[in-house]
């Protein structure tokens, strides 16, 4: 039975818990003609601005032991681009339809946040690693002084469910969860990359024309399963956890620690069609150990 | 999973890795490659070299850990392929020029197979390989060893250029090519990680903007193509 | 030549920058067994409390990918007893010895050190990372504010030469590193393990009794040289890099990114001669790249 | 660096490695293996299962991914062995029972050798192995497929016995000969680290407080160990 699968992540019913994270899925259509990505529980877009952004220049991906760093820069066709052009095929898949939303300003966001709940997709992921501009370049995900203001913000500007994006390197993740219970977002997802560097040490530079890049994959995965415990501890919005998850066994560990939703970013790369195999061990385990429903095991550590 | 046929060493480094199975795909495209759990973490793009009824074969170089552990592969050895990923060359007509340097001819052999009648141009550092094999599908196959293949290329002698290669060589000919009514095709080598489109890390920077090299090339127009620097 | 392997840190002369982390190579007897361990050019003690510690119970150690977990609870056979029982042998090492202090009250940390500074060693390490039992087990290494007077009394109570190894779990690491340099500690030593967890799915339990436990090893690498690198841009000081490193190319990135020391930790678990072998692979990448002093490259990206 | 001389399967997911070269080590004492690079992280102890002038070999059961790699070694690989670490056990004199459970027969083998004149009792879930190979050096080698070999072990008839196994196994034991003359020896198996005593995350807790598994044991006197729970 597929059916037992099933989350309520707020009010919306994913057909399973599996979720496809911002920036590695593209806005799907690519993996579409891989496999029937329907069977997927949903997808992250691509993180987009109010404006058109080309990203970062120089070297944009970098692979270390069991992770791979990304200095990508939010490269995406912006709100209206992304309306235009992807929208049309985005909305009519059928599953849950999440819109990831990044910006510089609390102002960009809010436009874009408004533009896009005109729109047919389920839900906001808020992401708020991008810098501040006006506090310096101070990311909005690493004090939570400053990210109330932002999510205070988005969560007037639209009625449609709201997720927002954690940094793990926020200066204390479980503060962080915390104000954006109370500034009424329907739920947290984390985590994002880790900020990391990495030298060539024969050139004497660093890789990155950023200096530093967003640090993804396994090698992360006991650092952000950690953080996703402690946040399902101190909140009672629902969670999407993630940061390395490569099998079901990883996807189980979430959710035990507290996850409704799991996110699969960079294990898309190691294979295709992770997806789905995830979905299948997830269906095994909970046969092999008779867990009729995830809530049995949800938050059980 | 598909299983390996044969792994034969070249010389300099170099292997065709010969794969059992009944695959698709044309000149230019390329495979992700993966004969490991999950270290290291990516899978590795390597152009076809050749494909047949039964069988593909891939011609890599070892410079690091994915192709050391290509290399170590033997007949029944299990490997991942996913793909065929990427445009390929076009099949374009006219007086064709095959050019590659080093390892850059991996995909010029498909292509000469496809295109028939082609002139093959190839460089290398310290030792040629595989003259004999790519005579088979062209008119003539000219090397150099230790000298820049474009020393000895006319490029106004072509209406068209498939290259691959060393970017500075492309860079080159692309430039040689300026103002002629030559066409240059490039096989752009970018690091990857989704290989389909997706992630956007492998961004080829061209007049029309920022260019996926997986999924819009790795094959792009030269004078498209704006090189570092 | 190895005399340009030599490095200043404050006022000490290390023959070579590689140093052995406190904890994973005891007081250096056992690692003696094995090689010549006066090739090194220091080592740090496990970590000393004042009275014994038997460490925590349950499972110590789990492995991730590229990383390991560790939960020994700074098992130790206290000041005294290391002065008593291995302090003859240690001192008497012809490298730059180190010993390691941990503590949960203020106290603690000044009366271990107190007793230390009598005995002829040459630097202490002071492992903020433990918990403040009285601010109710947030530890010293996360709020600086915390911090600031644990290394205030550090200070006051030695005149050796003082480094204070920081937690990558600080709210923020470049004010902790600033707040070192103002309370005037000699060095900064980063990092100390990632606050991570690993969940066994078959038990419904986490692996760990503490729940959580400390992740080291390669996977860290990328976020423990940003920090090295964000810290060294931002202090005076000299700086003992470490993190991951396991080969030589790993090391001279720590120092390109300003460390004067590298540590190393989990890497001897990997290969009990690994110190030996980045000493030679460091010289090597010296004369290679006809470097004739570390101080040409140290910080230079 | 040594080389593999065979790796020979036995059933049971277990495999016999013979290594190559001029090797220490006395009877339970083990080595750290590691037949890759930098993944995973950690060598894997294994005991000696047998040693001779030009060879070691190690019995090992395929668990996870580090016996994995080991049971994929063929002729002439390369693996790295550091050791041998551990006290081992102690050359006793008397009456002798060895006492192995499933894989825990590994370290067996050559205390048989060393000791001789031993009883054998090998208790295994599906099928016995190596029954042969013990004969030579004992008694007589008593078996159990299926049920639990303490249920035919009688501790009395013993000055002294040597276990390795489950944990529960060993508790069995030394529950069994307490109060008896009989002296039981276990041998421990924690996950470790270093191997040497450097890094205490082997603990094995003893009524004369912890103890480093790797440094201190793997061979603890029985009764002096504090089985969890
Ligand atoms: C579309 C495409 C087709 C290719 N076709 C072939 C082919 O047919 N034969 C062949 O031998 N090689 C080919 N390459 C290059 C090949 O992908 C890399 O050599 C390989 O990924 C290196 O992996 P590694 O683990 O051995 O090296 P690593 O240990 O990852 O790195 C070793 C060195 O190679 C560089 N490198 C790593 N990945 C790439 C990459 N994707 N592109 C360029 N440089 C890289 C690194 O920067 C480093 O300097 C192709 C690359 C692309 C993008
Ligand atoms: C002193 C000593 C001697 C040993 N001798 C032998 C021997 O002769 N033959 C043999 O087959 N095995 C022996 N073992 C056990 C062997 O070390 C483990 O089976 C092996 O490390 C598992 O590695 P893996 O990568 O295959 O499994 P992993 O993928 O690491 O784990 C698979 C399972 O094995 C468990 N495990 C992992 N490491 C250990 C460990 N060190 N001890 C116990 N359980 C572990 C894990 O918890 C997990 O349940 C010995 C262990 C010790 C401590
Ligand atoms: C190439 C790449 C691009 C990413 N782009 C975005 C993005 O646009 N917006 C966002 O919120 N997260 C982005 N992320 C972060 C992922 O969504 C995810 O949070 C992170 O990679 C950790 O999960 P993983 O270890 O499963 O990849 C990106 C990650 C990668 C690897
Ligand atoms: C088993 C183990 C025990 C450790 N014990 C201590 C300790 O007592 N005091 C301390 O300051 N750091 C301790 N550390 C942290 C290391 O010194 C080092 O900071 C950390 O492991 C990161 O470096 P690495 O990745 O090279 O191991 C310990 C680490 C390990 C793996
Ligand atoms: S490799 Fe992902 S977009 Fe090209
Ligand atoms: S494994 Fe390190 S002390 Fe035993």
């Amino acid at each position: 039975m597929m059916s037992n699968l099933e989350v309520e992540f707020s009010s919306l019913k994913f057909k399973n818990p599996v979720v496809m994270a911002s920036g590695t899925f593209g806005f799907g259509k690519e993996y579409c003609e891989i496999y029937d990505i329907e069977k997927l529980g949903g997808i992250c877009s691509k993180g987009l601005t109010l404006n058109k952004k080309n990203g970062n220049d120089g070297v944009r991906i970098h692979e270390t032991a069991s992770g791979m760093m990304n200095s990508v820069g939010l490269e995406n066709p912006g709100i209206e681009g992304f309306v235009k052009n992807e929208l049309n095929y985005f909305k009519n898949l059928d599953l849950i339809k999440i819109v990831n939303i990044g910006g510089a300003t609390i102002e960009d966001y809010v436009k874009s946040i408004e533009i896009i709940s005109r729109e047919d997709i389920d839900m906001i992921e808020l992401n708020i690693s991008c810098p501040n501009v006006k506090e310096g370049g101070m990311a909005f995900g690493i004090k939570d002084s400053i990210a109330r203001e932002v999510i205070k913000e988005a969560r007037n500007a639209t009625k449609l469910p709201l997720v927002v994006k954690l940094s793990p390197n926020a200066e204390d993740i479980v503060k962080m969860a915390v104000v954006c219970e109370e500034e009424g977002a329907d739920g947290i997802s984390l985590v994002n990359t880790f900020k990391a560097m990495a030298i060539d040490i024969r050139k004497r530079k660093s890789i990155f024309k950023n200096t530093y890049a967003g640090l993804s994959g396994p090698a992360i995965k006991p650092i952000a399963l950690r953080m996703v415990h402690e946040v399902c501890k101190n909140v009672t919005i629902p969670v999407m956890g993630m940061g390395g998850i490569v099998n079901y066994e990883d996807a189980i560990e979430f959710i035990m620690a507290g996850a409704t939703c799991i996110q699969i970013g960079t294990a898309n790369f190691i294979n295709p069609r992770i997806g789905l195999e995830i979905i299948a061990g997830i269906e095994k385990f909970m046969k092999e150990e008779n867990v009729k429903s995830l809530d049995e095991i949800r938050g059980i550590v | 999973m598909a299983k390996v046929i044969s792994n034969e060493y070249l010389g300099e480094n170099m292997y065709i890795l010969k794969v059992s199975g009944i695959f698709k795909g044309k000149m230019g495209q390329f495979y992700m490659l993966r004969a490991w759990e999950n270290y290291p973490l990516l899978s590795r793009p390597i152009s076809i070299h050749d494909i047949g009824e039964d069988y593909i074969s891939f011609l890599y170089k070892v410079v690091g850990k994915g192709t050391k552990i290509l290399s170590e592969l033997k007949p029944f050895d299990e490997i991942k392929l996913e793909g065929p990923y990427g445009n390929g060359f076009k099949e374009v007509d006219g007086k064709i020029a095959l050019v590659g340097g080093g390892i850059g001819i991996a995909p010029l052999y498909l292509a000469a197979k496809t295109l028939k009648n082609v002139d093959v141009y190839m460089g290398f550092r310290k030792k040629a390989v595989l003259e004999d094999k790519f005579k088979k599908y062209s008119n003539e196959v000219n090397i150099t060893v230790g000298r820049n293949i474009t020393d000895i290329l006319d490029v106004n002698k072509y209406d068209y250029i498939l290259t691959c290669g060393p970017e500075i060589m492309m860079k080159k000919i692309v430039a040689m090519a300026k103002g002629t009514n030559t066409k240059v095709y490039v096989s752009i080598e970018n690091k990857m990680a989704c290989g389909v489109g997706a992630c956007l890390v492998c961004t080829c920077k061209t007049k029309q903007g920022n260019k996926k090299t997986c999924k819009d090339g790795p094959v792009f127009l030269g004078e498209e193509v704006l090189f570092d620097e």
